[in-house]
């Protein structure tokens, strides 16, 4: 085939008889088919270039200009069987799809060879239904694949941006804690030391707590403070009772100490431990 | 501190979509501020269109996608953009964007269904290369035997095709009944578009001139 | 093609500082061209001074680097650009949120007691942790052998969480209740938005006979 003229014209009749190029439904074939003269380097490009049989099928519909509607089963199984020779005879990997694909075809060629019963033939199945579906479901996902290839794309079409940012300020986040996670964090010890356990009756037990804190803030350790400045009227009855009551908690927890030079003379506390610079 | 001026808001969130490197949506770009200084949503709108009403008549735009707002060059210059770069954008096998589209069109679906409508066997090589580019991902199990992965596009996809949403992928052609065959002989596909002859397949530029090419009309 | 238009130019050359990444020098930037499309250096120079006078008053600017030129962000705007970048902020462990409990409910304690309490060490990165956050601060020493710490709840802590008094925290009775109708907790604790003193008042009525007292040792 390497003497044969460039364009498509009658291919020349054989010179003699050759080993047939290939079998195609029994019959040798000696010639490529007349519609298809490719060097065989871009025939093998060309052959690899088939998507599965779906794909070379839609080939030989569209390029004979047939209608999918309306496949003249014949004739496009012949020429399908040719191009998968063809492929066979490349050595190309021939998915077994294609082989599928031709006992398919062949069925349908001898269901539409035989005589259909004349009671139901508005009804009868066209043989062809099956591969006519397939065909066109293929066919639009063929087309979105050449859309969505045509779509303007990222690094072809358009390029996207990065600046820089010289001074980036990076600020370490703290974690958000909810009052919740704390309180469930408490239970959780509590669970664990059995402090549920106890029952004793305390009516202002954190503002006592919160009030040691306050008393012991506002002590020094280095000069003693005078007792009564650590209270203040204003709080009423009940501030008084909360401070009295946070100071005879601090000195039994020693932390702060009590010093009163006479009876019924000043009283002065000072903290007793080295206090923080915080404080 | 008080509302942020409208300029000073439009400075902010132009930086901002021009360092972050990936698109921002309305929601991240409000991140960039402290709670007492967070703009009104109606006040980021109105700075996002008055950027892009800036970017008329020059080589950039902001656009919409999936996943946020983003810059980037109009088609008009990127023939000079690109050549910044050696090696050209990379081409994709039809094996590879019919898979895509398939899981575009058609998801959530599964392996088979795509080989079932292709009619060959989609090779693993296709599918790792579309879930690590991010184009698609696994979104469940269909509950049948073998519980095969149902695969699903992403944000990621529709930004790099400049979708901003599945709707605007281009419209699928329609599947033509057998029966009404004879009413109509109209010998073009419907969905089939004007096809290029170079934009057909890569492989028509491959085989030499006297060879018929690939497309079909 | 004859020489470009000015404005053509300028487009092209945005478009492409703005997408290389990298500074670009005009040497660079006279590659985009094709040899007869190829600008003159002076209409480069004048596009580029054009499009640094275009950022004027904005977030970004156009700067000559040795290297070439690049697009940046303005300090002015880093403040907000970089929060594109901010780290997720950790989660505090549990181990802290029971020592901070610990404080808040059993003030002034040391270390030691929040130990014992606990049933296992604290570490001194929980005690630092929560000194830098402000929540916790050292008030005192208690009188004993090795003159430990002594920790109390801050002002920062209550203002954290929207309590204007440690009063105003469940005792621990109620903390029981609560523990059984865990469900509830979002309705009851103060602190949580809706609450102020009402929501807080409400807590202290029910407090009852059997209620769990603070008792100290």
């Amino acid at each position: 085939m390497s003497d044969q003229p460039s364009h498509m014209v009658e291919p020349p009749p054989p010179r003699q008889e050759e080993m047939p190029f290939a079998m195609v439904l029994g019959l040798p074939v000696t010639e490529l088919p007349r519609d298809l003269y490719i060097p065989p380097q871009a025939l093998e490009v060309f052959l690899e270039a088939f998507e599965g049989p779906l794909d070379l099928l839609l080939y030989l519909i569209k390029r004979q200009n047939l209608d999918i509607l309306n496949i003249p089963i014949a004739e496009v199984t012949r020429q399908y069987m040719v191009y998968v020779e063809l492929m066979s005879e490349m050595q190309l990997e021939l998915a077994g799809e294609y082989l599928v694909m031709a006992a398919m075809l062949a069925e349908i060629k001898s269901r539409m060879l035989l005589p259909r019963p004349v009671e139901v033939e508005g009804d009868e199945d066209d043989p062809r239904a099956e591969l006519v579906r397939r065909l066109q479901e293929y066919e639009r996902y063929k087309q979105a694949a050449e859309d969505i290839d045509t779509l303007p794309r990222v690094g072809r079409d358009t390029f996207t941006f990065v600046i820089d940012t010289p001074d980036k300020q990076s600020e370490r986040p703290q974690p958000h804690v909810e009052l919740r996670d704390v309180l469930l964090a408490l239970t959780e010890v509590l669970h664990r030391t059995e402090m549920f356990a106890h029952h004793q009756v305390q009516r202002e037990p954190l503002s006592i707590r919160e009030r040691m804190t306050q008393v012991l803030a506002r002590l020094n350790p280095d000069s003693f403070t005078s007792f009564t400045s650590l209270f203040s009227v204003e709080e009423g009855r009940r501030g008084v009772v909360v401070t009295f009551m946070a100071i005879l908690e601090l000195m039994k927890q020693s932390m702060i100490e009590m010093i009163q030079a006479e009876p019924f003379g000043p009283i002065h506390v000072k903290a007793v431990g080295a206090v923080s610079e915080e404080a | 501190m008080s509302e942020m001026a409208a300029q000073q808001l439009k400075n902010i969130v132009e930086a901002a979509l021009l360092a972050a490197g990936e698109p921002l949506n309305i929601e991240r770009l409000f991140t960039l501020f402290e709670e007492e200084q967070r703009p009104e949503k109606k006040a980021m709108v109105t700075a996002i269109e008055a950027l892009q009403a800036d970017c008329e008549g020059r080589g950039i735009e902001l656009r919409e996608l999936a996943s946020g707002y983003r810059y980037q060059a109009r088609s008009e210059v990127s023939r000079w953009v690109s050549r910044l770069w050696e090696e050209r954008a990379p081409r994709y096998s039809r094996a590879l964007l019919e898979t895509l589209a398939l899981v575009a069109y058609r998801q959530p679906i599964t392996r088979a269904e795509i080989e079932d409508i292709r009619g060959v066997a989609v090779s693993s090589s296709i599918m790792k290369t579309l879930l690590e580019r991010g184009w698609v991902r696994i979104i469940g199990h269909r509950d049948v035997p073998g519980r095969p992965a149902l695969y699903a596009s992403t944000r990621e996809f529709l930004d790099y095709f400049n979708l901003k949403t599945l709707d605007e992928l281009p419209t699928l052609g329609e599947l033509k009944d057998l029966d009404k065959f004879n009413a109509e002989l109209d010998l073009r596909f419907p969905g089939e578009g004007v096809v290029e002859g170079e934009e057909a397949g890569g492989i028509a530029l491959t085989i030499s001139a006297d060879v018929e090419p690939l497309h079909y009309d």
